[in-house]
């Protein structure tokens, strides 16, 4: 068991390693082959793993590898905790991450930087597998961070873009802000729990421990569980991207597109998710946590849908749906349901994925346009990637019977039944982000597919369907898009499948009432048509309809009508604005000040040179007293001796000698 | 008022006179002579005080030598000695006050009765027998023979000193005068050579022809002039028929 | 066999009579010849130091090499050596660095080249000598004479404003030393002896232990460096050689750290916990302030010096940060802070080290220090581009690599006392993160800025040599930590356990 | 009788003169050595005395040392003026200002 584990983990590095490293000598074929036999095996063995688990046969398995560090009682290792919940995502990872692999030898054909970007996306592979497969927090840490070396690395692929080098530099700093959050949080786990293992702080959860206070300030003394539990929420936030650190995602597009389908949709960005459901017995213990999750979540899922919405860039659209659409699982976390938060990730896994895989071969078939403005009736050149791009669409906007449906219908109506503070306003964020979640994924649809050619003569002469490469992985993803809720909802919504992994407590349950309806997938869909969410969802893609084909002219006056909104949301809610030219602009000027005053001025200028500036006068003064002239000195002299002659007199006169 | 008090005061008188003699003559010769005058009475003085050895020896030291040297000196400088005595009477008053506070400070220290007869007899007169001459070489010879031969040696440096000091060296003697290699500057090396263009009337065909020369003229008047001075600062090493100008 | 050597005296003397040596091995013609010597003597040193690491035995904390002979017998001073877990590792380090300086200028320097590394060589042994003396006096002269290396180095081989450099750096660190002497001597007059040993268990009353603190905090804060006497570093730095900011940053900011474990801590211990909160503060400044203010920088190698205090402060944060931890009885965690500040230490020699060898190599090329000359190196340089992303990414503290380790036990340890202490040491996160990757973008990424960047030349097998060494050990302390703890960690805990309780009275001292 | 104060008070005498004369004379570098020898036969003339009157030689040894260290300085200082002279062609001391700071 062992021995697989850690060729699951391992051979994606080996490959990554050997293709990174060999440089010039290993050929374009090579680097694929070997990327790919590594990722295949590992996806493989992954899966096989995972019937273990469906069946019943194994339920933990937890190994340590080596011994990290040990200090005092605290010891640090490295090792594997294989759960439901961790073979679910390295199902989800390793498959994700193959058809990206087998998508890329077509899309990156022609880049130079062929081998390197296979070594990169496996040596992704390998920081997300030990992500997953972690069994303590600095090991999580670890990978945490890895991926988002790699998603640094990777998005600024192209480096000789200037906007990519820019994007790739924002995400890694927002990331860290995240993680900053994360650490503390790791940090509270050690002064609460005295480890960092996974399985020692589940059992002193379980069986009682001693929550601590931090300090704040004067006023505010917190829990350190709800500190925790914060912390590393906020470290989800990052890696997550919830508002407000959400403004690495839309830029990050700038990255080649298997990778915004891997790392920025299907994968990293899911990690926060996944973290947090890792930490369920952690967040229950916090009533205040949960709702700042279910605030930060409600939120993220409604308004970056309206971003959605305005978007003109292909890939910026899928990118705004994808953090809508995390807004929806971190707004399943607020609410306990956490088995539903993972469903719903590995459902948008797979249709995201496709999603972005689609757009990537809209892109590579426009020859690298990406403004779907310029796009239109591409239906009558690209059946396949039209066919799998609705059915992507449909999953994502919940059309019943699709993957989607299943695990969004889970989120709604987890939502209602949740009883904390915020629930009310997460309810209604979902609800309407149904609308807009159909409204733009069909706008862009619409624009795409339906809609006349709006674009130039030699990019029309040689549209066509990209190679088999590429088409292939769309359609091997359309599969569990449509398909894969059917037959995991039933265990995931009753909490079988996860029991051992998630803990949720008694008063924060919602699923119980509805893993009833779950039972009957079929009868599920059916009843959806007399739902509201399903014919919000109607109405969206009536609306985008309306706007994109029917009327596009009304598009326009809409735009000029609500022209304060289309700039506000143009701006991103002047985030990127606030962060650019307050944060880090203000960040490097305040850094120039300390110099330049402080570190310059005052320390060098006054104290340092000063004082021997200071010594140089005194001097410089002093030496005027040197006239060279003998006569004044003999004349001081003489005068030095009269004095020191009167001195020794008086003295004598006074008796003290 | 004895024989031993006149003797005292007349050449106590003597030397007082002719110290102030040599602080205010006009010439340093004069100045000179006094001073070996001074030396002179002092000398009696220290005959009074039984040190005969020495009063002798103040004598053919000082007069004998160090006062002959220094005549020598004031003599063979051509020196416009009453230029040096510029200030004399602007100084004449803080020179008085420093020497009254001296002499009165000195004085009230003397007064003090701590020196007065009855702490200091003096002591009997010595035996005609006595030689001081002895007295002194036995203890000079004993106790002090290290410092003894430390002055010798003093001595000896002193004479190499002044030799090594004035000594000029051979004329004939070729060596590096440094002083006046640093003190050379362009001047005097480089002389540059204002030649005037020879005017003549306008003429359209001499014209041309005339800026020719007077360029080249420049020309080479400057050229040499580097050239010489390349070869100056190369120093001696180098052949000097090229940095001549021809 | 091996036990019988003096290795220790071997570490020391071995490298510094090499370069001696070297000194009447001039002119081109003998070129190749003492590169060979000095190459030879160095990695000499570097064998005995693994010799030392191989012997040394890890489980206890006791001083171990132990040599000690009388030096000057009228003031009972001794050449004393001898190692713990904590001089251990810097010697192994120096030894090491030393040797990756002398390859790295193989040829790089064209004036007086064996002279330059025969500065490399000497320097190494006295810093050797610093980590390895257990009497006083004689660390005072190793310390005092490694600054003479150090300061010909900077003013004969350096850039174009050396003298003011070098002169800064000596002055500066001079000044501080000064104190230390005045110190050493009082601390030696009550003791009876100028053995540290002796020194450390003493009683001093609360008020001499103040004085001495100072006096101790002048001479080591200014060697850390720690703010506000910091500003030698960045000159220093800048007009130093590739060599000399190698050894600057990699050994010689160390010598202070090791000042501070060897002498103000178990020397002065009830002074350094009634000053632990000053100290932390000005810790917590030398983070972030300096984070700021390297945020700013428009020179790499000022860049990374700056960065090299931030880091620098993650170590005297974690050794005071114990002090307010063993007050709250978690002691723990306060050997998690020392340790954390050790590793820092250690690690930030590899790294700061390797990324002014990065810097080196780009100047060689370049003949600039300048973010703005230089534009998409990558292009021209992907070896160098991979290398450098690595050392970069250890810089900014990336877990996986060695610069992770350090900052993570001490921000854990400091969030055990405060929230705001932590959550300042944790700027460094994003501060780290933001200086050296945007430095990164502007030298690397792009396209190519300029023509001299189109006519560089990737990496050569010297070069290239030398940073996969120091890239295998950033990546090895980093995955792999536990060697390099268990080494410090009974010193650690002895020294806890005997050092850093009260001196004030003679009860609870160890014998 | 001759006290010894009275000795002493012509040396006294004597000294006052000598430094008055230095004072005054401050351009003449010979009249300067001319006012040193003056001082020192001031002084020793007091060392003289006080042998006489305590019976004891070693006063008279000093001022035997004295001379000859005198004669000395007298040598030296001679030669350095003709040296100064040669090369400055003056032995003004105004001018000789070349140590000033």
């Amino acid at each position: 068991m062992l021995k697989q584990l850690l060729a699951i983990v391992l051979l994606p590095l080996i490959a990554a390693l050997v293709v990174g490293l060999g440089g010039k000598l290993i050929s374009r074929q090579w680097a694929h082959r070997l990327t790919i036999v590594g990722v295949a095996t590992a996806c493989i063995l992954s899966i096989n793993l995972a019937f273990g688990f469906a069946s019943g046969q194994i339920s933990v398995i937890e190994h340590t590898l080596y011994s990290w560090a040990k200090i005092g009682q605290l010891n640090l290792q490295v090792g594997f905790l294989i759960d439901s919940l961790t073979i679910t995502m390295m199902v989800v990872v390793t498959f994700v991450s193959l058809m990206v692999h087998i998508y890329t030898i077509g899309y990156m054909k022609e880049d130079p930087g062929y081998q390197r970007f296979f070594a990169y996306i496996s040596l992704f592979t390998f920081a997300m597998l030990s992500l997953v497969m972690s069994n303590n927090f600095l090991q999580l840490f670890f990978g945490w961070e890895a991926v988002g070396v790699v998603s640094y690395l990777l998005i600024g692929f192209w480096y000789k873009k200037p906007t990519a080098i820019v994007a790739n530099l924002k995400a890694f700093l927002v990331n860290r802000v995240g993680d900053l959050g994360f650490l503390l949080g790791i940090a509270g786990v050690y002064m609460v729990f005295g480890t960092l293992d996974y399985s020692g702080v589940f059992q002193q959860v379980n069986s009682g421990f001693n929550d601590l206070e931090i300090v704040i300030s004067d006023t505010a003394i917190w829990s350190a569980t709800t500190f925790i539990c914060i912390g590393l929420f906020i470290g989800a936030m990052g890696k997550s991207a919830q508002v407000p650190l959400h403004v690495w995602l839309p830029d990050s597009m700038e990255g080649p597109t298997p990778i915004s389908a891997l790392i920025h949709a299907a994968t990293m960005v899911t990690a926060g998710v996944f973290m947090v459901a890792r930490m369920s017995p952690l967040f229950e213990l916090s009533e205040v946590a949960l709702n700042v999750v279910l605030v930060i979540g409600a939120t993220t899922a409604l308004f970056m849908g309206f971003l959605g919405v305005i978007q003109n860039d292909i890939k910026r659209v899928v990118a705004y749906s994808t953090l809508s659409q995390l807004g929806y699982m971190v707004v399943a976390l607020g609410a306990s349901a956490y088995s539903v938060a993972v469903f719903h990730l590995v459902t948008h896994a797979f249709f995201k994925a496709l999603l972005f895989l689609a757009a990537g071969s809209v892109i590579i078939a426009m020859h690298h346009e990406q403004d779907i403005r310029k796009m239109g009736n591409l239906k009558k050149y690209m059946p396949i990637t039209y066919v799998t791009c609705l059915l992507g669409s449909l999953a994502l906007i919940g059309t019943p019977f699709f993957s989607g449906f299943y695990s969004k219908e889970a989120i709604i109506l987890a939502i209602e039944n949740s009883q904390l503070t915020a629930a009310t306003y997460a309810y209604w964020c979902v609800l309407l982000g149904v609308f807009f979640t159909a409204l733009y994924s069909f706008r862009m649809f619409f624009l795409v597919f339906h809609t006349q050619e709006r674009m130039d003569e030699h990019t029309r002469a040689h549209l066509k369907e990209p190679s088999m490469v590429v088409w292939i992985p769309l359609v091997l993803l359309a599969i569990p898009s449509v398909s894969i809720s059917w037959f995991i909802a039933p265990q995931i919504i009753s909490g079988e499948f996860f029991n051992v992994a998630i803990q949720v407590a008694k008063s924060h349950d919602v699923l119980s009432s509805i893993s009833e309806m779950y039972q009957q997938p079929f009868a599920l869909g059916l009843h959806a048509f007399i739902t509201l969410p399903f014919w919000l969802a109607v109405s969206g893609v009536i609306v985008a309809y309306i706007f994109t084909v029917a009327r596009p002219a009304w598009r326009e006056q809409l735009n000029l009508k609500l022209n304060f909104i289309n700039q506000v949301l143009r701006e991103n809610y002047y985030f990127d604005k606030l962060y650019m030219n307050y944060f880090a602009a203000g960040g490097v000027a305040v850094g120039n000040k300390f110099w330049k005053w402080i570190d310059a001025g005052v320390i060098d200028n006054w104290i340092v040179n000063g004082s021997a500036k200071t010594v140089a006068s005194i001097s410089g003064q002093l030496r005027k007293i040197q006239s060279g002239y003998l006569y004044h000195y003999v004349l001081v002299m003489v005068v030095g001796l009269l004095a020191f002659l009167g001195w020794i007199y008086w003295r004598a006169l006074h008796g003290t000698v | 008022m004895s024989f031993q008090v006149l003797v005292f005061y007349s050449f106590a008188a003597v030397l007082i006179f002719s110290a102030l003699m040599v602080v205010t003559s006009k010439h340093s010769v004069k100045a000179a002579l006094f001073l070996v005058l001074s030396f002179a009475a002092a000398s009696g003085i220290w005959m009074l005080l039984e040190a005969e050895f020495l009063a002798i020896s103040l004598i053919v030291v000082y007069v004998g030598a160090v006062m002959v040297l220094l005549l020598f000196v004031v003599m063979m400088l051509d020196v416009d000695y009453a230029a040096l005595r510029q200030g004399f009477v602007s100084k004449l008053p803080v020179a008085a006050i420093v020497a009254c506070g001296f002499f009165i400070l000195l004085y009230s220290f003397i007064n003090q009765g701590v020196f007065s007869d009855d702490r200091y007899q003096a002591p009997p007169p010595k035996p005609a027998d006595y030689s001081n001459v002895k007295e002194l070489g036995r203890v000079l010879y004993t106790e002090y023979l290290i410092a003894f031969e430390t002055a010798a040696v003093i001595l000896l440096v002193a004479i190499i000193a002044a030799i090594a000091l004035t000594f000029r060296g051979r004329r004939s003697r070729k060596s590096q005068n440094i002083q006046k290699q640093l003190s050379a500057n362009k001047q005097n090396r480089l002389k540059v050579l204002d030649i005037k263009p020879v005017i003549r009337q306008k003429s359209d065909e001499s014209r041309p022809e005339e800026e020719h020369s007077k360029d080249s003229n420049l020309d080479s008047a400057e050229s040499e002039a580097t050239k010489s001075e390349k070869a100056e600062s190369k120093s001696t090493g180098s052949d000097s028929s090229k940095g001549k100008p021809a | 066999m091996i036990e019988k050597l003096p290795l220790l005296s071997l570490s020391i003397w071995l490298p510094v009579l090499t370069g001696v040596l070297m000194l009447f091995v001039t002119g081109q013609k003998h070129k190749k010849t003492s590169h060979w010597i000095a190459l030879i003597g160095a990695a000499a040193t570097f064998a005995i130091s693994l010799l030392l690491l191989s012997e040394f035995d890890s489980s206890s904390y006791y001083i171990q090499f132990i040599e000690d002979k009388v030096w000057l017998k009228s003031l009972d001073i001794h050449y004393a050596l001898g190692i713990d877990g904590f001089s251990l590792p810097l010697i192994v380090l120096t030894s090491l660095m030393t040797l990756i300086v002398v390859i790295s200028s193989w040829n790089n320097i064209k004036f007086r080249a064996t002279h330059y590394l025969a500065g490399f060589l000497i320097m190494g042994g006295l810093m050797n000598g610093v980590f390895a003396a257990t009497d006083s006096i004689l660390f005072y002269v190793f310390w005092e004479a490694m600054l003479v290396p150090m300061f010909l180095i900077i003013g004969i081989w350096g850039g174009a404003n050396r003298v003011y450099a070098s002169l800064k750096f000596f002055i500066y660190t001079f000044f501080g030393s000064v104190f230390l002497l005045i110190a050493l001597i009082y601390l030696a007059k009550q003791a009876d002896s100028f053995d540290i040993f002796n020194m450390q268990q003493m009683v001093i009353d609360l008020e001499a232990q103040k004085l001495i603190f100072f006096a101790f905090l002048i001479a080591f804060a200014v060697k850390i460096p720690m703010w506000p006497v910091h500003t030698w570093l960045p000159d220093a730095h800048v007009q130093a050689p590739t060599g000399g900011s190698v050894i600057l940053a990699a050994i010689m900011l160390k010598m202070g750290t090791y000042g501070f474990i060897r002498f103000m801590l178990p020397i002065v211990p009830d002074a350094s916990m009634a000053y632990a909160g000053m100290m932390i503060v000005l810790s917590l400044i030398a983070i972030a302030y300096i984070g700021f203010v390297a945020l700013a920088q428009e020179d790499m190698k000022k860049l990374v010096a700056y960065s090299s205090i931030a880091h620098m402060g993650f170590v005297t944060l974690g050794l005071f940060i114990s002090f307010a931890l063993l007050k709250q009885q978690q002691v723990d965690a306060a050997v998690m802070g020392i340790q954390g500040a050790l590793v820092q230490t250690i690690s930030h020699g590899f790294i700061s080290g390797a990324l002014f060898l990065c810097i080196g190599v780009l100047y060689d090329r370049m003949h600039s220090r300048n973010i703005a000359d230089y534009g998409g190196v990558v292009n021209t340089m992907p070896k160098f581009a991979m290398f450098f992303m690595l050392f970069a990414m250890a810089n900014a503290g990336l877990p996986g690599t060695s610069g992770f380790v350090g900052e993570f036990f001490v921000i854990i340890a400091s969030l055990q006392v405060s929230f705001w202490i932590a959550i300042i040491a944790g700027l460094t996160l994003v501060l780290a993160a933001a200086y050296t990757l945007w430095m990164y973008k502007r030298v690397i990424f792009g396209d190519i800025a300029n023509d001299k960047v189109a006519s560089l030349n990737d990496l050569n097998g010297r070069e290239l040599s030398v940073l996969i060494i120091l890239a295998l050990l950033v990546l090895f302390f980093g995955l792999y930590p536990s060697p390099l703890l268990e080494i410090m960690q009974p010193s650690v805990e002895h020294f806890i356990d005997c050092n850093l309780v009260s001196k004030l009275t003679p009860e609870g001292m160890c014998s | 009788m001759i006290e010894l104060a009275d000795y002493l008070l012509l040396s006294a005498i004597l000294f006052a003169i000598s430094v008055a004369g230095i004072i005054i004379n401050r351009k003449n570098v010979i009249t300067l050595l001319m006012c040193i020898e003056l001082m020192l036969l001031a002084v020793n003339t007091n060392f003289i005395a006080f042998s006489h009157f305590l019976g004891n030689t070693t006063g008279q040894i000093f001022v035997f040392f004295i001379l000859t260290v005198a004669a000395a300085e007298a040598a030296i200082g001679l030669a350095i003026i003709v040296v100064l002279f040669r090369n400055r062609s003056t032995i003004d001391v105004e001018q000789l200002n070349q140590l000033k700071g």
